[in-house]
């Protein structure tokens, strides 16, 4: 018996969402476990389920995401708040060094 | 801070800021052009995470001196990167037509990997500066710097590692990238060029290590790498400490350039010298 | 169900906005119509990347530069995003990339064109994406699932391009006379490819990336919408656009603008615009000495490269 | 190379949520790739990626069942299981009870 993580949706375009993970023999079997422990037979449109072995996993620390995102919030449409004055244009004096 | 040991540690920062922003420069050339699309984005932002630390560093000059250090301003050899980051190694397009080719990805990896171990060992000193602004600032750049490394490693698995089972033995990227290291001792071993009164610098705690004990920690973390991948070395093992076998390049530090720096410092200051004096 | 009954099904359950995914069954007309639709979209965004790259080195400060090349990076990564769609419908990336720098398959007409100053970024950077982002809207609403998802991260990224473009815009136009007039001199230059960017005004009943609802605007459509919404920015900063007769008609709500010689698209697209040869020779550069990279990781031989 | 599926979520406690997919070597690369392909402009608190090759996938063809069995008077929803083809989607069609 193994472990197999189980993704599913419930409506064409979504994507798909972990529920949970089954212990199976294989891979029929865990998606006859995923519909029954986690799915009513017709409410999902579509079900994965993978080898928990098989899954390579990254965690981030919240420090470093933090600092991450302060760092680029060049990327970000936010950054730029110059706006086309109405009344004719006026650059706001930002010194970009 | 008395007004020499101000200088001194000025031109010290001025020497981080700069290798941080060269680095980069040269890091986001291969913006667009990378061998593959996904190495394309991941390295692109190891290019944008050094300009960041430069736009840190020179801000840290501001609160030094409390002058804003326009780094624009200067001239090509007003500026103290270590040579090894200015070389030049991505293809160049030609609004002719007549592409300068020779982009050597090998070297980009290996410049890039050894300056970013020169570079922890760097921060990991500067932890304990007695300057507790570089201090803080440094302890932030740790991270994303263990990220760099971690990315160089994965490089160095796939191109110089034999995968199992495959006949191939990688004998064509261990050639380059062998290639590539002996290119980059002269200039890499330069990076060690102390700075105009380290000693001073020393003395006073703002800089914990001198330039030769980074050189010495630095050929720690490459000796074993070297082994794992069985690629060159550029120093040999006498009475307990290192001694390069390679005859370092040095003047980066006292603003002595090549002429691929004044080339990049042209492009990166052309714009802006239409007019200096204007916002862009 | 016979094969034209199936067919039919098809293309009823795609008008009526159904969502067809990888592992349907698709006639095969309609893969391979997605398939080069796809192709050429994935082409444009890694040819797109060319023309502002030549002032990744220039930017006229760090953070301009960081900007500029983060959204270079954003572009790659759309690239890649929809070359992988484009693969899982069957053709292989190498063969695609191939394909492209031999001239074999094409990219956007605007991509053809050389960048002569700053300003070209700005105006790239704003009125170029913001032509781009109205037909990437549009695909919001495309049938195969893969590509609706995939254009609504795009467009959400897009945001902070169009954003980035202008900002160095109103920066120049509000700037010193050099800097207005450096401006002003790249809308000119710029004006001719932005009128092609969405093609010529193809009759929709006629347009087959319509009936498949792999488009969802006709490209007349588009055009308005564009000239709509930015002509008056332009004027609002004091900027003028080099065709005299651009103008709205109240009356009709439509604008008129000189029509654009479409035998001279044909001819960018086909591989003779002003900086073609130039933008692909360095694409195929580029592609060429970064193959014993691709060789290595998937442990092929140069020889059987 | 080999095509990974990419999950990830943005604060502990959602669920992971399917991104997309990258080509990449291995596992780890496949991380690294999903990472600047997908996450290099959010916080993010964790990432998966898994082999396309280990997934075996369910599917309900609902909306396209409902129409074509609407003129039949037994409604009996089609399921097709399948592992995907690691490369690219030729999938082998499998009707389940």
């Amino acid at each position: 018996m193994r472990a197999y993580e189980v993704f599913a949706r419930f409506h064409r375009g979504e994507p798909l969402r972990h529920l949970g993970s089954v212990r199976s023999v294989d891979g029929e079997a865990a998606l006859e476990a995923a519909v029954s422990i986690y799915l009513r037979r017709d409410a999902f449109e579509r079900v994965w389920v993978v080898e928990r072995g098989g899954v390579s996993e990254m965690v981030t620390d919240e420090e470093r995401e933090k600092r991450r995102m302060a760092e680029t919030e060049y990327r970000r449409p936010s950054y730029f708040t110059r706006r086309l004055a109405s009344s004719g244009y006026r650059a706001a004096k930002l010194t970009l060094e | 801070m008395k007004r020499e040991v101000q200088d001194a540690f000025h031109r010290y920062l001025l020497s981080l800021a700069d290798d941080e922003l060269v680095a980069g420069y040269r890091a986001t050339e291969w913006t667009g052009i990378a061998p593959t699309l996904e190495e394309d984005v991941a390295f692109s932002s190891i290019g944008q995470d050094e300009v960041g630390h430069a736009r840190a560093y020179y801000a840290l000059l501001h609160e030094l001196t409390g002058t804003m250090v326009d780094y624009r301003a200067r001239q090509p050899d007003e500026y103290l990167h270590a040579q090894l980051v200015e070389l030049a190694c991505a293809p160049r397009y030609h609004a002719d037509g007549n592409h300068a080719a020779g982009g050597d990805w090998a070297f980009a990896l290996v410049r890039q990997y050894l300056y970013d171990l020169f570079d922890a060992e760097r921060l990991q000193a500067l932890r304990g500066s007695a300057w507790e602004p570089l201090a803080q600032q440094v302890e932030k750049m740790q991270r994303e710097e263990k990220y760099h490394l971690h990315h160089g490693q994965l490089w160095f698995d796939r191109l110089a590692l034999p995968d199992e089972g495959l006949a191939e033995d990688k004998g064509e990227s261990r050639g380059r990238l062998r290639r590539a290291l002996e290119r980059a001792w002269p200039d890499a071993l330069g990076l060690f060029e102390p700075v105009a009164n380290e000693a001073l610098l020393v003395r006073e705690r703002l800089v914990p290590a001198t330039a030769q004990d980074l050189l010495q920690r630095w050929l720690d973390r490459l000796h074993p790498l070297s082994e794992r991948y069985r690629l060159p070395f550029p120093a040999e093992r006498v009475d307990g400490s290192w001694n390069v076998t390679v005859e370092p390049r040095r003047g980066g530090r006292q603003g002595r350039h090549t002429a691929d720096w004044t080339q990049l410092w042209d492009d990166m200051t052309s714009v802006y010298r239409l007019d200096p004096t204007a916002t862009w | 169900m016979s094969d034209d009954d199936r067919v039919e099904e098809f293309k009823q359950y795609v008008r009526g906005g159904g969502t067809i995914e990888p592992t349907d069954w698709m006639p095969d007309e309609y893969r391979q119509r997605l398939l080069r639709f796809v192709e050429m979209h994935a082409n444009s965004e890694i040819m797109g990347a060319l023309p502002e790259r030549d002032w990744i080195l220039r930017a006229p400060s760090l953070k301009r530069k960081l900007v500029l090349t983060a959204k270079i990076q954003d572009e790659v990564g759309h690239a890649q995003l929809l070359y992988r769609i484009a693969e899982d419908l069957g053709k292989p990336r190498e063969q695609m990339f191939d394909d492209l720098v031999n001239g074999r398959t094409k990219f956007h007409n605007v991509f053809h064109y050389p960048t002569k100053t700053w300003a070209d970024a700005g105006v790239i950077g704003w009125l170029v994406d913001a032509a781009a982002i109205l037909s990437q809207s549009a695909l919001l609403r495309t049938s195969y699932g893969p590509y609706a998802r995939t254009m609504k991260r795009v467009c959400w990224e897009e945001a902070f391009h169009l954003k980035q473009g202008e900002d160095i815009c109103l920066t120049l136009a509000g700037g010193s006379e050099l800097q207005r007039s450096m401006l002003q001199e790249a809308i000119n230059r710029w004006w001719e490819p932005l009128m092609m960017f969405h093609g010529p005004p193809t009759p929709p009943e006629t347009d087959a990336d319509l009936a498949w609802r792999i488009k969802t605007k006709p490209n007349d459509e588009l055009r308005q919408e564009f000239l709509d919404r930015y002509v008056p920015q332009i004027r609002e900063m004091g900027l003028t656009v080099p065709d005299p007769i651009v103008q709205k008609d109240p009356a009709a709500g439509r604008w008129a603008y000189s029509e654009p010689d479409w035998s001279k698209l044909y001819a960018v697209v086909s591989g003779s615009g002003p900086a073609s040869a130039q933008r692909l020779g360095f694409r195929r550069l580029s592609y060429e000495e970064g193959a014993w990279v691709r060789n290595a990781l998937t442990g092929r031989s140069l020889a059987a490269a």
